[in-house]
């Protein structure tokens, strides 16, 4: 299986991701800079790393969300690929509109680093099949906008879906119904504030993220090598 | 043009060079060696580089007491940060900075932008920047205003260092009320290279290109060695912001271009525009050369419209970068640039004659022999005497405080601001982004695995100014000492440290022997802990309404741990475990 | 001709507004207790050149850049460019 | 009565807006290429009793906390109160 880790200027957990998926869980994996002419067709899964994409200015995520190379996101997206936004990522998905809802500044306003124990609502997905339902795991949130908001039609329609895919355990930033990830409707695109990529090694502190990037490439052997 | 320039004779005359900051018998020595009355804009470049900021001019003769060589040290101080090696053919870059007066007058920006300087100075060697971490004094925590600087100066730490991608692994905030007017920003960051990147801030080679990097010109910062006087500019103070702003974007693109650009061999030298931006970059890169350089700043992207040479010169406008590129293939170099959205343009070329030529409009506006800026800048030896109140405290006696009631004593400490948990801090820093952090803050020391390898650098910023204030030399030790106790407690053989010297007014010979007998105290420890001293920053003039705060040493220290295995963590780890006190 | 644009960005009503609260209660300790209320908002100022279909050009900007539809919105005045 | 207030926070001249030149950017690469000069400021707007010192009240807030006068620029408006 074969990732591209989206890199946009600012994007700083890119190298994270990459070694994760690389080195941790022996995919292969390239980086593929926001405006390089790269067709997203020749990967399996698409990362879409950390950090401050153009400074977090005007929203964060905003602007990377109107980069080109979003609209390939999007084809690659419509065809059943894997997609992951993780903290920023997640911010650029909801702003291209591939997730619903939007990411506003923590509750209390501050920037927040810390182990976060989260709860995996949804072990039904692509990307958490390897957790247990109700599971609780331990990844490192930090960010400053992660307080997740949709109105309450899009609340009442990710329940109806079972789109909450990791909640918080205790709310750190103010989001509506603890949520921490939501995957779309396709359940195709993951998009979350805590980092599975810092999760992966005992030096670190937690290895609960590797079961993630697991997920993935497990359901990735089913569909297309098994066949 | 806005404003108008005063003459060199009138600048003689009505003695304008004072406000600049130069003295009598500077603006004598200038003269001597120009032949002649120095222009405006020499007069500025004068007192810039003669600064103490810039020359160390009365530090020196103290900074030349610290060991500085020692088996592991591949760059003592000179260059922007030292460098020691770490084995497997990779070494570790550090240093720590200052931010003290930016960081009083606007404390966000001061402290951002004091950490972007210190990055700087890491990545221009050519090293990834692994780790950050900061140190601050301020006054007493019950003040209002205590209370904004506190917390403006970590969000903006947090606001540079998190979007940077480089992890705030450590630090330490102490109150007291000496730093009331006075607060101090210190900020230290670690780097990581391969012994054949390491980068030197040369101009080498007659015809090689001078390439400036990174965002326009703008009057940022111009304020400090500027004069106040109405009659001398008309109207110029009003469109000349002090404050400093920092873009921690460009900061991060900057980055990755820069470690993008030394990858390449058409680049012969690499620095930061810090502290007197363009002047110090260029003059410096040319004195450690032994060569000149001519600039046309006509070239020099500006933010604003009708800058002058001289705020050109004197212009610390963020996140700029200074290259030497040999000729011909300046534009593989701009090219790197342009992939991350940052300017990059040729603005001069190195020459023979050992000069510092600038040129503006087709006139030439400064032209100075280089040396005279850089390694031939003046030299104080200032007059140093034994403070009275240091004899009064030689002549008292030990005294132990009685405790009755232990519960309530040890609740009490635990209140002190100083003492209490800096959660509140820390947590505001992203201090585990690149993955590499397997003891951040809250730790003794922190300790950044080097990925691939099966060993860490444990770092920490250690210095307790009350000690010093009472007894400077020993002090000095115990700073240096607390500091390697913390690295050897996270399993780590100390390496090395970086120093932040932050003092009052030099000039008063009882502050003086302040900083003498901390240098004797600190000396001495490292010579005996083998932990050479690799580069350093020195702060002076931290006083105010004739009160200096307590002499403020930092000590930054960096230790290597061989295998992982070695890691010792700073927590209780599991109940039944026996607890020991070793020492008295 | 060119014209200065103003963009106002502001939460959307019924979305709460953190910042809003923090100033709110900071006013309050600092004495100004009657102060309720308290939103903050965006403006993104520019220079353009005029055109016929400058307002277009403007909410499409908006809409694509400026602000986000799920918790802002926007509105915008254009004046004539003054120089000092 | 109760009266709205508007503050307006811009940064002063000369002072470097990061954030508004990478919207510029953002703006050019939008197709917007005519767009100059791009500015972010703040708005901050609170509901306030009338009172005769109004004005002097409000430079007072915006002194001690909504601008920083090292940096920053203010003016406001002070408009009825219009209940929807
Ligand atoms: N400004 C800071 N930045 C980052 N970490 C900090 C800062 N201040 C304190 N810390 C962290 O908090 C912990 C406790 O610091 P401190 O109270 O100064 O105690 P100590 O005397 O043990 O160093 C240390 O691990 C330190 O790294």
């Amino acid at each position: 299986m074969k990732f591209a880790v989206i890199v946009f200027p600012g994007s700083n957990c890119d190298r994270d991701m990459h070694y994760a998926v690389k080195d941790v869980l022996g995919a292969e994996a390239e980086f593929v800079w926001y405006e390089d002419e790269c067709d997203l067709e020749k990967y399996d899964g698409i990362l879409i790393p950390g950090g401050f994409s153009y400074g977090d200015y005007l929203r964060s995520g905003a602007i990377a969300a109107t980069a080109e190379i979003m609209e390939q996101v999007k084809e690659q997206a419509e065809k059943g690929k894997p997609v992951l936004g993780v903290c920023n990522g997640f911010q650029i998905l909801t702003e291209a509109g591939l997730l619903p809802g939007a990411l506003m500044r923590n509750k209390d306003l501050s920037f927040i680093c810390r182990n976060q124990r989260l709860v995996v609502e949804n072990n039904e997905t692509m990307f958490t099949s390897q957790y247990g339902k109700g599971q609780i795991v331990q990844f490192p949130i930090a960010h400053g906008e992660g307080n997740y908001f949709c109105d309450e039609d899009t609340l009442a329609e990710l329940k109806r879906n079972n789109q909450i895919v990791f909640t918080y355990e205790s709310n750190p930033n103010g989001s509506v119904e603890n949520i921490a990830g939501i995957v779309n409707k396709e359940g195709n695109v993951l998009g979350m504030m805590p980092h599975p990529e810092r999760a992966v090694d005992k030096w670190l502190g937690s290895e609960d993220g590797i079961r993630l990037f697991q997920s993935i490439l497990e359901n990735w052997r089913k569909t297309y090598v098994a066949n | 043009m806005l404003q108008t320039e005063i003459s060199p004779e009138q600048i003689e005359e009505r003695k304008v060079y004072r406000e600049m900051g130069l003295s009598d018998e500077e603006y004598e020595n200038v003269k001597k060696i120009l032949g002649r009355r120095p222009n405006f804009t020499e007069t500025g470049i004068f007192s810039v580089m003669w600064s103490e900021h810039c020359s160390y001019k009365t530090s020196k003769p103290l900074l030349k007491k610290f060991p500085t060589k020692g088996p592991h040290v591949l760059q003592g101080p000179g260059e922007g940060a030292g460098v020691v090696d770490i084995g497997d053919n990779e070494a570790v870059v550090f240093k720590i900075e200052s931010h003290n007066h930016p960081s009083a007058v606007e404390p966000y920006q001061g402290a951002a932008t004091g950490v972007g300087g210190i990055l700087r100075d890491i990545f221009s060697m050519g090293a990834r920047p692994i780790a950050s971490l900061n140190s601050l004094r301020f006054g007493n925590l019950n003040t209002e205003r205590t209370k904004y600087l506190f917390s403006e100066v970590v969000s903006g730490i947090a606001g540079y260092g998190n979007c940077v991608g480089v992890p705030t692994v450590g630090g330490e905030v102490q109150f007291d009320d000496c730093y009331e007017e006075n607060p101090l920003v210190n900020a230290m960051s670690v780097g990581l290279i391969r012994h054949d990147e390491i980068q030197k801030g040369q101009a080498k080679g007659v015809g090689n290109t001078v390439i400036y990097a990174g965002p326009p010109t703008g009057r940022d910062g111009i304020h400090g060695a500027t004069f106040a006087s109405d009659d001398l500019a008309e109207d110029a103070d009003k469109d000349r912001p002090s404050v400093q702003v920092g873009d921690p974007f460009m900061g991060k693109l900057q980055i990755e271009a820069c470690l993008e650009v030394i990858k390449s061999d058409a680049l012969v030298g690499i620095q930061d525009m810090g502290a007197a931006g363009l002047t110090s970059s260029a003059s410096e890169m040319a004195s450690k050369a032994g060569t000149g350089i001519e600039m046309n700043l006509d070239l020099v992207p500006q933010r604003e419209e009708n800058m002058t040479a001289y705020e050109m010169m004197l212009s610390e406008s963020q996140e700029r970068m200074l290259l030497v590129v040999k000729k011909g293939r300046e534009q593989e170099i701009i090219d790197v640039f342009t992939k991350y959205g940052l300017k990059a343009v040729a603005i001069g070329e190195v020459i023979e004659e050992k000069v510092f030529r600038i040129k503006h409009h087709g006139e030439v506006v400064a032209d100075i022999p280089v040396d005279a800026l850089a390694e031939d800048a003046p030299v104080y030896y200032l007059p140093s005497e034994e403070p009275a109140y240091f004899r009064e405290f030689q002549k008292m006696e030990n005294a132990i405080p009685e405790v009755e009631n232990h519960e309530k004593m040890l609740r009490t400490l635990l209140q002190q601001p100083t003492i209490a948990s800096k959660e509140w801090v820390y947590e505001k820093y992203d201090s585990m982004v690149q993955t590499n952090t397997v003891a951040g803050p809250g730790s003794d020391a922190a300790v950044v695995r080097i990925k691939g390898r099966d060993k860490a650098i444990a770092i920490t910023t250690d210095g307790n100014s009350r000690y010093i204030y009472l007894d400077p030399e020993t002090g000095g030790k115990i700073a240096v000492a607390e500091a390697a106790r913390n690295i050897v407690c996270s399993g780590a053989t100390p390496l090395a440290i970086t120093d932040g010297l932050n003092f009052g007014n030099p000039t008063n010979p009882e502050i003086y022997w302040q900083m003498e007998k901390t240098v004797d105290g600190m000396s001495a420890a490292c010579e005996k802990l083998q932990t050479p001293v690799i580069g350093g920053n020195v702060s002076l003039y931290n006083q105010s309404k004739g009160k200096a705060i307590f002499p403020t040493p930092i000590v930054g220290m960096v230790g290597l741990i061989e295998s992982l295995e070695h890691v010792t963590p700073s927590f209780f780890q599991e109940a039944g475990d026996l607890i020991y006190v070793i020492g008295d | 001709m060119k014209k200065k644009v103003k963009v106002y960005v502001s939460l959307k009503q019924g979305v709460l507004d953190p910042q809003g609260k923090t100033i709110e209660s900071s006013l309050h300790s600092l004495g100004f207790k009657e102060a309720a209320n308290v939103r903050v908002g965006k403006v993104i100022e520019f220079e353009i050149a005029e055109s016929a279909d400058l307002e277009n050009q403007i909410h499409d900007m908006c809409k694509k850049l400026l602000a986000n539809p799920v918790m802002e919105d926007y509105r915008f005045e254009v004046e004539e460019v003054v120089r000092p």
